[in-house]
């Protein structure tokens, strides 16, 4: 199906939110699903930097935002009007085109990713039956823009930060891709909303390894803690994107919430089935599992210091990208041998997986030390 | 290291943060509830007794750094009168040396510690400003008969059994 | 009509990136607009049917091989001295010219069999099929695999350090 | 408790080794030649029995005639400590050999009597202002610095 | 495999978020691994000894305060005993209990500060060092219920302590001994097992045995190389000798080792803490001393184990109302003397964790 | 107007014709190698809309463009490894100094 | 924060570099014997003023002050009072300032905790000519506004006014963390009735 011929397979997913019969056709859904998803991601981004801030908060013993708005509900807002009326500053020796270009093409991609999210059943932009291959790829280009930024700010903090990026992104992308194909393998489609439909039982109880390898490499990905590598300001103060102030700034800022928002989203539709779940109306459900997932996260974040870069490295390469090969393996296999047959069975088989191979790859897995002889 | 348990370690520490999650923080909301602070606190003001004071300037002599300028000159009968008493709050450290070197208790920390000004000049305490008002009260450091008459202190420590 | 517009922009796109990155002199832009001729090539992918392809290509050519055409830039410092054309530039436009003159003629004047049939949607399964599938090209696949694998070694063989 | 061993019995064990090395020695004190002092240091940390392997602190004191410089050396495995002391005349461009060598711990130290002292120690690998900026005029820690 | 590129200068600090104060590394890296450093120390250097020599025996107490101001309690002690040594005043038994007891107090609140701040360089986002405030602030809290001020008491004096304590302090403390082991071990189960902090911090930044003593290290950093030497035991002052407590020490000298050190000290103040409370005997807190201390001329060196190390005072009087020469002994300078040996190699994230560990407080440093 | 073959292919000469001139007149190795993606991804923009015009039911160009694509990612990592390492050497990646077969 | 532009010159110590940073302190040593003047005009305006806000400006400011950055300086004693202000127990996070950003491209206030010397004083003057339009400066303890127990010492700049102006002072030795709060309350008040005072 192309981009650019709307009408093959969208009809089939129409008993969701929008009638069949909408007047002028797909121009109209699309046009109204994109204000949609804008809005949808912009207050969400605004709710979680809110959310981040009172759940770390309380976390630490203390209690966060709390004097913007009832329950500082608005900070983020008044971070976002600040932030965008602040002086633009420039520097003097970047490459000006590219470091005015670097927010927008982080930003671009990020957004791309929600067309093809499921909200509610077949509620969605554009259901491509690539759709999790389209969000791959797409994630994939926003390294370009983190580059852009630490190239052009002609600050050494700005481009070991950018290094640090694209080494970090490029190796943690593999097993990303290896640990969504345990769940496309199950799913039997690539699309968004087949994989949320063929979710009898949560993937995660299926694809338990495969979760946390999700995770683990997703968290790299979005650069949050422990491989928050990319901004750690005890190291390069705010990484690459040190030089930036005012709205572009405030891009950055917003690219990496978008990102959290991206990854809770997508978590809740591979491994979370997605809109699914009884009494509730299925928008709720999606929503209340984002914002879970994101509690997660954020959990993580206030618990757990950070690696060093050639360990983060060496965790791909070393522990996440094999456990994610033999997963695909076992996966293969299990759906090979056992179609549609005895799925708890299987849940607790795969329970059982992924501890022995935890506990066996532990036995190989050393990190630590690592100085270098100069 | 091997990576030898498994994340157990990281599991643990995640149970402590959870435990936090639900334990009531111990945020004091400054402007709206306040602490009572101890009742030798040093603030940031001193507090003079214009009637006590009899002009000897020991504390501007045990001052570390001669934050306190005292002008007087000889009364009618035989003693001082303080022309001038002038301390720069934003030049004292407010170290209380100068409280417990007076002889005649008439110098006081004070008890307050809102001082913050838009002007520098603002932090220079003249003779006026430094007696004591609504506003300012003495606080107990160094002169225990003070210090017997004000609340006791809010402690954190007292904080730790108070659930949610 | 759609795709009518959507071709010309991204042909446009795609043709003014390649220009910039063989003539651009700071060679961090060149690879810019390298990724920017990729991205052209996936729309045009799409405006072809090939879903799946513009993908494929998105995330090898703009995730990977950009970014480590970028890595090895920054790796090796050339960006000051900038990216100038050699002495063969003249002998170069000529060559290539005269290349793609013939190139049009030659398929300016062939008569194509175009078919008629609407292409083949969704195309996943289809390459699926046809790359792993009875009668498909699994040798090439196993031969592609131990080429990458080729690579991986000899790439890393290539930068250890002595 | 840390034993402050008597300056006169190091003092006679340092003349039987180097005569005349010593100039006088305190109750717990001694005071050493200056151009000796680096052969004095050596056999303070080596020689059995006394082995200050650990320096404790230097500090440099200006008593308008000269400038003492004054070691604080501990010894770690026989817990004892004793206090060498060195002068150096003349304000213009007063020196001593540098004890880098030997404890490593004198560096910062060393540099930071030079600079506020301006006591320079010969010897020392990289005897440049620390804690001054370059161009800082005068030695404050002097007497006659205003 | 690390692929050579050119080397290049980076300035870490003076004003870093992680440089504990105005430290400043001239580092130059390649990629990620340090080549070599240079540390730059001045940043906050202000003449503490010049300005002492102009002030009389008690005023400098307030400046002793803010040396190392995260163990002002500490610094005061070592200099009321360096004077008292040089002055030969004797010192009532009340208060040198109280002494103990704020020293001790004091310890524990500096190893917080220093433990958390270790483990917030080692990237973990705020939580340990908050977590550390929180108990620090308890202590903060006696103490300003003594003197009066949270940062810099100004407690000590010569011949005694300025106050005697409030009788809500005792009740309050031993509140505070009762409870402290609960929350160490609280933080213990946060981060002491984590296997990232173990990645992070073990075998890193090693320090031998040979290299500690010669560079003159001291404190935490002296023990976790494992020497024994704790001034409380070789060189008892005060009425230390009066109290049973360990001197735990490291074995690998490692970040790790000196991240334990600290936390098992903690564990031993509150011990020292407990005995110090039960035995606190009545009577005045200050002997009789004149205003104008005027000690004979001479010298003197007095030292304490600070927090940090070794904090000594190197006295010399000429028997007039102010010293004739005021030296710092600071163990944050010596420490750092061995900072280059320890990074080489290692990555920059290393670098700011060993850096950590080591837990400085430049305004000792530079004085 | 409606879009053909032929206008594919003329897009696909187009990117070859600039990835040639860019592979011959380009000094800097990876500049090289960049012009060298480019004649490559002209040539898979043929092989699919060969695929899409003349055998629409049939995927071997969309497949064939997948081998393309596997073959280019192999060969830029073993080419930038070979730019690393000359760099390391030579100190330069200026194809024209990179002489060393000459003698 | 600082990078210097040339490479390959470090070897254990580079007097070159410390040469051009003695030259760089004398110069601003030598420019800056006079403090600045407080901006303070807008004090008098006040009393005088009687046109209102626009709504725009009251967002503007309600915005900025609702979200107020504080950047990473923080020399000596007041820094650990000001992290203790940020810390769970008074907690300057309910202001919205928790925010702590180690570049100062992306901070709106500084908050000048500690002690300044003339060997940092350029660095700060950098920090503060980073920082971007519209920034302000809280002068906390009494270092930062007088030079305070170090005034008449050889390496201290008495005051943070000598260098950059000041918004707030807020005395203390160091200030607890409730008078620093209320060093913000004020920095808060001052941004509110901004926009008719022309900037200072």
């Amino acid at each position: 199906m192309s981009l650019f011929d709307p009408g093959l397979n969208l009809s089939a997913y129409y008993p969701g939110t929008l009638p069949p019969e909408w007047p002028g056709g797909y121009w109209i859904h699309w046009g109204v699903f994109v204000v949609i998803i804008l809005a949808f991601v912009l207050l969400m981004a605004m709710g979680f930097i809110w959310l981040e801030r009172r759940e770390v908060g309380r976390f630490q013993a203390r209690l966060g935002p709390n004097r913007v708005g009832p329950f500082g509900v608005l900070q983020p807002v008044a971070d976002a009007i600040k932030v965008l009326t602040k002086e633009d500053i420039i520097p003097a020796k970047g490459d000006k085109l590219v470091y005015w270009l670097a927010p927008v093409v982080a930003f671009v991609p990020v957004l791309m990713v929600f067309a093809v999210v499921p909200f509610q059943d077949g509620a969605l932009l554009a259901d491509l039956n690539i759709g999790i291959l389209y969000v791959v790829a797409i994630s994939s280009v926003s390294v370009v823009g983190v580059f852009m930024a630490g190239w052009s700010s002609n600050n050494k903090y700005s481009l070991l930060g950018a290094m640090r990026a694209v080494s970090q992104l490029v190796s943690y992308e593999i097993p990303l891709g290896l640990s969504i194909l345990g769940v496309v393998v199950l799913a039997g489609s690539l699309s968004l909303n087949s994989i949320v439909e063929a979710q009898h039982i949560p993937f995660i109880l299926l694809q338990p390894l495969g979760f946390l390898i999700y995770m683990a490499a997703a968290a790299a990905e979005i650069n949050r803690t422990p491989f928050d590598l990319l901004e750690a300001d005890s190291e390069i103060v705010a990484g690459f994107h040190t030089e930036y102030s005012g709205m572009k700034f405030a891009l950055f800022y917003l690219v990496e919430y978008c990102e959290v928002l991206a990854v809770s989203v997508i978590v809740t539709t591979l491994f979370l089935a997605g809109w699914k779940g009884p009494l509730l109306p299925p928008l709720l459900w999606f929503l209340i599992k984002v914002f879970g997932v994101f509690t997660v996260i954020v959990w993580v974040r206030a618990t757990v210091p950070r690696l060093r870069v050639d360990q983060v490295m060496a965790f791909a390469w070393k522990c996440l990208l094999p456990l994610a090969l033999i997963n695909l393996l076992i996966t293969g296999i299990q759906v090979l041998v056992w179609p549609e047959v005895l799925p708890w069975a299987v849940v607790f088989l795969n329970l059982a997986i992924m501890v022995v191979l935890i506990l066996l790859w532990s036995k190989f897995f050393k990190l630590g030390g690592g100085r270098v002889e100069v | 290291m091997k990576f030898e348990r498994y994340g157990a370690g990281i599991a643990k520490g995640m149970v402590v943060t959870l435990k936090h999650l639900f334990r009531h923080p111990v945020t004091t909301q400054y402007p709206e509830e306040r602490l009572t602070v101890s009742r030798r606190t040093r603030g940031n003001e001193l507090i003079w007794d214009r009637e006590r004071c009899t002009g000897c300037a020991t504390c501007a002599k045990s001052c570390p750094q001669g934050a306190i300028r005292i002008v007087t000159s000889r009364g009618e009968e035989n003693d001082y009168i303080v022309e001038e008493f002038r301390v720069d709050s934003g030049y004292c450290i407010f170290c209380g040396l100068c409280v417990e070197s007076c002889p005649y208790e008439a110098l006081f920390m004070g008890y307050g510690y809102e001082r913050a000004r838009y002007r520098r000049r603002e932090l220079v305490l003249n003779k006026e400003e430094l007696l004591t008002s609504e506003k300012k009260q003495p606080s107990g450091y160094a002169r225990p008969k003070v210090e017997a008459a004000l609340p006791p202190q809010t402690l954190l420590l007292d904080r730790d059994g108070v659930k949610k | 009509m759609g795709l009518v517009i959507a071709f010309w922009v991204l042909a446009v796109v795609g043709i003014a990136a390649a220009l910039a990155v063989v003539l651009l002199r700071d060679i961090f832009r060149a690879a810019l607009s390298l990724v920017l001729c990729f991205l052209a090539v996936a729309g045009i992918y799409v405006t072809l049917s090939a879903d799946f392809l513009a993908a494929v290509q998105v995330l090898i050519y703009v995730g990977a091989i950009s970014v480590l055409i970028i890595l090895a830039i920054m790796l090796t410092r050339e960006v000051k001295r900038g990216s100038p054309s050699g002495r063969l530039r003249v002998p170069a436009l000529v060559v290539a010219i005269l290349f793609l003159g013939t190139v049009v003629f030659a398929l300016v004047n062939t008569s194509w069999r175009i078919s008629s049939v609407s292409p083949l949607v969704p195309t996943t399964a289809a390459i699926g099929g046809s790359l792993f599938g009875e009668g498909g090209f699994i040798l090439p696949v196993e031969i592609a695999a131990v080429l990458l694998l080729a690579a991986v070694v000899g790439a890393i063989v290539l930068v250890r350090e002595k | 408790m840390t034993v402050a061993l008597s300056g006169g019995e190091i003092a006679a064990r340092l003349e039987e080794r180097f005569p005349g090395s010593v100039v006088e020695s305190g109750q717990d004190s001694l005071l050493v030649k200056s151009e000796s002092l680096r052969a004095a240091a050596g056999f303070l940390k080596t020689a059995p029995g006394l082995e200050f392997d650990y320096l404790t602190a230097i500090t440099g004191v200006d008593y308008y005639d000269y400038f003492e410089v004054v070691y604080q050396l501990t010894s770690i495995r026989h817990n004892h400590s004793l206090v060498v002391k060195a002068r150096c005349y003349g304000r213009d461009n007063p020196a001593l050999p540098s004890v880098v060598g030997l404890w490593k711990g004198a560096d910062f130290q060393e540099r930071e009597i030079y600079d506020l002292m301006g006591i320079r120690f010969e010897g020392h690998p990289n005897l440049k202002r620390i804690v001054l900026w370059d161009g800082f005029t005068g030695y404050p820690l002097r007497k006659d610095y205003l | 495999m690390v692929i050579k590129t050119e080397p290049f200068v980076v300035n870490i600090g003076p004003a870093h978020p992680s440089t504990h104060g105005v430290f400043r590394m001239r580092a130059t890296l390649d990629g990620e691994v340090v080549l070599d450093i240079e540390p730059v120390f001045g940043y906050l250097h202000r003449g503490i000894e010049k300005l002492a020599e102009e002030r009389t025996y008690t005023q400098i107490i307030p400046l002793t305060d803010r040396l190392d101001y995260l163990a002002s309690m500490s610094n005061n002690l070592a200099y009321v005993l360096a004077v008292e040594k040089l002055a030969g005043i004797a010192v009532p038994e009340r208060a040198e209990y109280l002494r103990v007891i704020m020293a001790e107090l004091q310890r524990i609140a500096s190893h917080l500060i220093g433990v958390g701040a270790f483990l917030n360089d080692c990237g973990a986002f705020m939580t340990p060092i908050l977590y550390m405030i929180r108990e620090r602030e308890k202590i903060l809290d006696l103490f300003e219920m003594v003197c009066g001020q949270r940062l810099t008491y100004n407690y000590m004096r010569i011949g005694g302590v300025s106050h005697d304590i409030p009788e809500e302090f005792l009740p309050a403390l031993k509140k505070f001994v009762d409870s402290m082991p609960g929350f160490i071990d609280e933080y213990d189960q946060l981060l002491k097992e984590n296997e990232i902090l173990l990645a992070r911090s073990k075998g890193v930044g090693i320090l031998s045995r040979e290299q500690a003593i010669n560079i003159s290290a001291s404190g935490p950093v002296l023990r976790a190389s494992g020497v024994k030497w704790d001034i409380r035991k070789v060189d008892p002052y005060s009425i230390y000798d009066r109290f049973g407590f360990e001197v735990p020490t490291g074995s690998a000298g490692d970040c790790y080792d000196r991240y334990r050190v600290r936390v098992e000290e903690m564990r031993q103040s509150v011990r020292i803490l407990k005995q110090a409370v039960e035995k606190l005997p009545a009577g005045e807190v200050r002997s009789e001393v004149s205003h104008l201390v005027r000690p004979p001329a001479g010298e003197a060196y007095g030292h304490i184990e600070a927090p940090r190390g070794e904090l000594g005072f190197y006295l010399v009087s000429d028997n007039s109302i102010a010293p004739y020469r005021f030296h710092v002994r600071a163990p944050s300078l010596l420490n750092l003397t061995a900072l280059r040996e320890m990074v080489v190699g290692w990555k920059v994230a290393d670098v700011l964790a060993i850096f950590g560990s080591i837990d400085i407080c430049m305004g000792e440093a530079d004085r | 107007m409606a879009i053909g073959l032929e206008h594919y292919l003329v897009l696909s000469a187009l990117l070859f014709s600039i990835g040639l001139y860019g592979a011959f007149a380009k000094r800097n190795a990876i500049a090289i190698l960049m012009s060298i993606e480019l004649m490559l991804n002209g040539v898979n923009i043929a092989m699919v809309a060969f695929s899409r015009y003349i055998v629409p039911l049939m995927l071997t160009g969309q497949v064939f463009a997948i081998f393309v694509m596997v073959v280019a990612a192999a060969e830029t990592a073993v080419g930038l490894a070979i730019v690393i390492t000359i760099y390391r050497e030579r100190e330069t990646i200026d194809a024209t100094r990179i002489n060393l077969l000459k003698w | 924060m600082e990078i210097e532009e040339r490479a390959g010159l470090y070897i254990y110590s580079d007097t070159q570099l410390d040469k051009e940073e003695g030259e760089r302190i004398e110069a601003l040593k030598a420019s800056s014997q006079q403090p600045l003047p407080d901006p303070d005009r807008w004090l008098d305006e006040e009393l005088r003023r009687h046109i209102l806000l626009t709504s725009v400006d009251a967002v503007l400011n309600w915005a900025r002050r609702s979200s107020l950055w504080p950047v990473v300086c923080f020399p000596a004693c007041c820094a650990f009072e000001f992290i203790t202000t940020a810390a769970s127990r008074f907690d300057i996070s309910r202001f919205g300032m928790e925010v702590i950003r180690g570049s100062p491209r992306q901070a709106d206030l500084m908050i000048t905790a500690g002690t300044l010397t003339w060997k940092m004083a350029p660095q700060v003057r950098r920090i503060y000519d980073q920082m971007a339009e519209p920034k302000w400066v809280i002068a906390m303890g009494a270092c930062a506004i007088s030079g305070g127990i170090f005034a008449s010492s050889y390496s201290v700049v008495p005051g943070y006014s000598r260098i950059i102006p000041v918004d707030v002072y807020v005395p203390g030795c160091p200030p607890r963390p409730e008078a620093l709060l209320y060093g913000i309350k004020l920095m808060q008040d001052k941004i509110a009735k901004r926009s008719i005072i022309t900037e200072v």
